[in-house]
């Protein structure tokens, strides 16, 4: 109930700075406590204006990365504009105040032996991907990291400078092919999929839950492990609202929560029809 | 100034007035990072059936202007796992341990408040017969004068702990059901649940929530839970539980001053997780700043 | 693309379905100056009683979360003088136009009514059984079947024109209202008026409005009215006019594809005088968008 | 429907600038359209927040003076916080956007052959009775101008600098005596009242309301005219939802809108008691 209590109240953090990427995909840096640091690929933070009436509940966002600046932990959040409360924040400007809670929900898990980390990203997925990449280039030397990369078109294509630096090689597709492959991204994926197998070869997935349901039929046949962070509308965050159900196989085929037993799980415990 | 926040709902003596509200909760444990629990009066946990029960499929919220909806559709782990699984916890913490209860049929209500009288670390039952997102049980019970005493009677009689019932606000007069589950009995009304509401995803035509409809809750319903308790607290001569709305210390006081023995807090916790304790802070600090030394004098004072 | 967004509630034409509510838009002049009225596709105007009334005393209004507490008490001017004075600017304008009515007596309704046939320049009735902020009529007639089955036939017998009936939204069911009223021969329904809220002045402990209760609008109450609307429209065969909370196109979209005809807008005219201008503009650029030719076939498309 | 209905739309105004002049009172000054110098003393506009959620219905504030700055009209408002909204209102900053609707209401009613101005002004109830001064000395050239200024400590004592530059004599009571008279700002004015009648003077009042019940009871045997400013919680601020009634004397002794009928009425004519 000591330090650990105080860690989890939600922060108050200040905005460093917000600016737009690629149209309507925001990036957005804010100053957190210290131990920020020891965030995990994969988790998340709800976010809310300090003291603002709308939006009401606070949003979910993966980490995108947390870093030292000086004294200072900044902690980043890359998000596309889709409705009201992702508006809101579009606004958001330096020295702006946010009330924070995380980090939550669990990681994504990197056994050490792993070789090859393949990245299934689509849309504004990419966030934890990234975030992913940059701690397996960090921790695990020459770990060969392969990202495939979707978007609408080549103008859209959210976070694609900091993968290029990061990953042995990043593959691209748009749907109207102005820019790499022409389709969608688990299509590029496929043409390379059989390479992928066994027990050093890990991947990871996240984006529109049209795009995971089909990786996850892709994979059917394909024994590498396969972790996907989902996404759902949340109101607490920490498990309390039972709000973010979503349905698995194992387990009897109940509902388990996005927020505490995700939001990464194995594509094949996943029920997306449900 | 020391105050005194002490209040007893009917049986049931609590150290302050602030409780949080079923369903919003979890069973306590998920707070306990969160906020010192052991600052709150009562903890009311998840409600539970006799089975465990999944829950509706998603989406199951959505916000909407100084709300949201929810239809999470009672999913909870069934009154056997909370006895081993939960109940083990919340012994180990101060608050009361008040646990809602809810059943298909009037005799599963008994059957459950049955069971839990032989469970050590239960203080009180919150019989939920308002919960506008389940096909059985729920809201029938509660919008239904008869039937709301029946179920009352059947815990009553097979319980042995103080018994709140928990009234629904979508029924035309509220304290004609608050009327009929006191004579039958109840120890304490708890009220409001949520207002049945909607919303529509306008690009695909379809509800937002898959279960249609869901239940509103937080400050949007404030004026509407606060009117319920003030006319409840002049119909009844039992202790009534305000809830609807409350986000601080003011909304709390509020409730307080229009006659509720105590209050419940329970979408604000999602705002923010340490709410409850901030309103106890509160509650306290405008007591001592308006020279009331004891909450019972403030209780039921609104000068009409 | 041109869209045709003509739509017919009862006999009544309406160029477009975007109403003012009735006590919101005070007797349509108000507001000459503030947006372009001929642009509506139709107007409401404030509570009219047989004698002027003078409503209740202040404060009569109060702020709350995404919404507004009243308890205005329908002042206002009486049949006559609303006659005399009102109705020669109401006739120069381009929308239908729609007199709000209530009585204290099932006969005073029906006189009322009897009083319009003569007037000339009014499109239609909306019979208001629905208002808690006044002791007699209002809110009595609105939460009783057969009452307001009553208040109906007295209506439809003496009037000449189309008759909307206004409902309340503080009832257990009210489904059972709206398909009574459709068989006393109510040509349509509009929901919801406003639900009884309240709210308190924690310093001074009085209720903020002198009236102790009063009518919660605004975004507030949205989800509550979109859901009544959607249970009403199932209910009944006469068109249904969806009201509460509509602040933009996007709202007025999602009661019409719930399977409102028409739409009523009330308290976000006080947020910005020219909203319901912008709805109409907002609801033709959607039908157009969306490849819609005619806003009939948007109206109750919603998935399930 | 030409010009005149363009005018009264709601105007999107920018903060200029904002300062604290007294403890929790508020000096704002927004670019209005240049129509608003035509605004007579004693009218009102309605504020809110561009697209903001909260508060949700606009607050009602006189016009403390508007003036040409360059090319720019600014419109000065001057509030002391009181609750929810105001509070809102203090943490606004250049650039910041705001809805405003006026202006509003009547002004006072100043007659050409009036020579002595009294006004009797408690608390930020100086705010229109400043405007008026501003505007009596501007048009009415070496007409008498005296000022009773009330607060509850010297501390507290709002705009009197800027009455001080305008007015033949400004004085101040204080509820704790810490400048000027000790007491009630009406007692100040009692002492010298009787100064105060015939046609050439004209009084006018705006304070809490207690305050101007007592200056209506003061008054009783005084013939001269004397004009206040009331305030009522306000939702339109045009007449429309009948929100602000407030009881008069006359016409029978119904309700009027102080929107609209108002906020400047004849002191005799208001019911306080109703
Ligand atoms: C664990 C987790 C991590 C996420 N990480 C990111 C991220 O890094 N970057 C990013 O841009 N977005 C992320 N999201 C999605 C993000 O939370 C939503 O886009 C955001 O909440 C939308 O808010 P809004 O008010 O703008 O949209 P709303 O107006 O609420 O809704 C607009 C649209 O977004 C959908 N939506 C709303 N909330 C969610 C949600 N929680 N999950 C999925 N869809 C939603 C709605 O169904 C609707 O179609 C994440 C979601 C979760 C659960
Ligand atoms: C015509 C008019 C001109 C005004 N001019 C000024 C001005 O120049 N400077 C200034 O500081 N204030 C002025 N007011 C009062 C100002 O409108 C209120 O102080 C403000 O609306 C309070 O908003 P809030 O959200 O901060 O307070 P709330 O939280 O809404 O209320 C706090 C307290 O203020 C009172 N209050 C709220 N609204 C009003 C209201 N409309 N009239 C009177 N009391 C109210 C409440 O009863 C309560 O006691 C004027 C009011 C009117 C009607
Ligand atoms: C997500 C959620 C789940 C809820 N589950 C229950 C429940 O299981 N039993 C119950 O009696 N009330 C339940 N409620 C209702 C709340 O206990 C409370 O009565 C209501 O939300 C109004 O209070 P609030 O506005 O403070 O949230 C639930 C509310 C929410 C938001
Ligand atoms: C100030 C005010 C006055 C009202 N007066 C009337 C009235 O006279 N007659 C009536 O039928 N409804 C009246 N209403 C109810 C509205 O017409 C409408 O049904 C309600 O406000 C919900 O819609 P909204 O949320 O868009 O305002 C009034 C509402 C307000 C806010
Ligand atoms: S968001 Fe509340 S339980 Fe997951
Ligand atoms: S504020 Fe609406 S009528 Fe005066």
């Amino acid at each position: 109930m000591g330090g650990f209590w105080i860690v989890k109240r939600d922060i108050c953090a200040t905005v460093f700075s917000q600016r737009e990427t690629v149209e309507r995909h925001f990036l957005l840096t804010v100053r957190v406590p210290a131990h920020f640091g020891n965030a995990l690929p994969g988790q998340f933070v709800m976010v809310r204006l300090k003291g603002g009436a709308a939006p009401f509940l606070s949003r979910p966002f993966s980490i995108y990365s947390v870093s030292s600046r000086g004294n200072d932990t900044c902690l980043e959040i890359f998000y596309q504009v889709v409705g009201e409360g992702t508006d809101i924040f579009s606004k958001l400007a330096e020295g702006d105040l946010l009330s924070i809670r995380g980090p939550l929900g669990k990681g994504f898990d990197i056994p050490p032996a792993c070789k090859t980390v393949v990245l299934v990203a689509g849309g504004i997925g990419v966030a934890p991907l990234s975030f992913l990449a940059q701690r397996c280039r960090e921790e695990m030397g020459d770990v060969e990291l392969i990202c495939y990369l979707g978007a609408g078109t080549a103008e859209s294509l959210a976070g694609l400078e900091r993968l290029e630096k990061i990953c042995t090689a990043v593959k691209i597709s748009t749907d109207d092919g102005s820019r790499g492959y022409r389709g969608l991204v688990t299509g590029l994926f496929e043409k390379d999929m059989d390479r992928y197998a066994g027990d050093t070869v890990r991947i990871y997935s996240c984006g529109p839950r049209a795009m995971l349901k089909s990786l996850q039929w892709l994979l059917k046949d394909n024994p590498a492990v396969c972790q996907v962070s989902l996404e759902e509308r949340m109101a607490c965050g920490f498990g309390a609202c039972l709000g973010c159900a979503v349905r698995i196989r194992s387990n009897g085929g109940g509902f388990v929560r996005v927020c505490t037993e995700g939001p990464i799980f194995d594509i094949r415990d996943v029920e997306f029809s449900g | 100034m020391k105050v005194q926040t002490g209040v007893d709902i009917g049986g049931l003596t609590l150290k302050n007035p602030v409780m949080t509200s079923s369903g919003t909760f979890g069973y306590g444990e998920e707070y306990a990072d969160y906020l010192d629990i052991n600052r709150l009066g009562a903890i009311v946990v998840k409600g539970l059936s006799l089975k465990p029960k999944e829950g509706n499929p998603p989406p199951r919220i959505m916000e909407t202007a100084s709300g949201m909806l929810n239809a999470v559709g009672l999913q909870n782990v069934g009154v056997e796992a909370f006895i081993e699984k939960k109940l083990p916890y919340l012994r180990t913490i101060d608050p009361a341990v008040v646990v809602n209860i809810f059943g298909n049929s009037v005799e599963e209500y008994g059957r459950i408040a049955e069971i839990l009288n032989d469970a050590n670390g239960v203080d009180a039952l919150e019989v939920n017969i308002s919960c506008p997102n389940v096909k059985e049980g729920g809201v029938a019970f509660g919008s239904d004068p008869l039937l709301a005493g029946e179920v009352t009677r059947a815990v009553k009689s097979a319980s042995r702990l103080p018994v709140i019932v928990k009234l629904t606000p979508n029924v035309t007069d509220i304290t004609e059901i608050a009327r009929s589950v006191e004579i039958a009995g109840a120890d304490a009304v708890s009220l409001i649940n949520t207002l049945t509401g909607m919303s529509i995803d306008i690009e695909k035509r379809i509800p937002h929530l898959k279960n249609i409809t869901g239940g509103l809750s937080g400050p949007a319903i404030k004026p509407v839970a606060l009117r319920m308790v003030w006319e409840t607290v002049k119909a009844v001569s039992i202790p009534v539980i305000g809830v609807g709305g409350i986000m601080s210390a003011s909304d709390a006081l509020e409730f307080l001053i229009a006659g509720a023995r105590a209050i419940q807090i329970g979408t604000a916790h999602f705002i923010d997780p340490s709410a409850a304790a901030h309103v106890v802070d509160g509650i306290e600090e405008y007591l001592s700043e308006h020279g009331l030394e004891d909450i019972r004098d403030l209780i039921g004072t609104l000068r009409t």
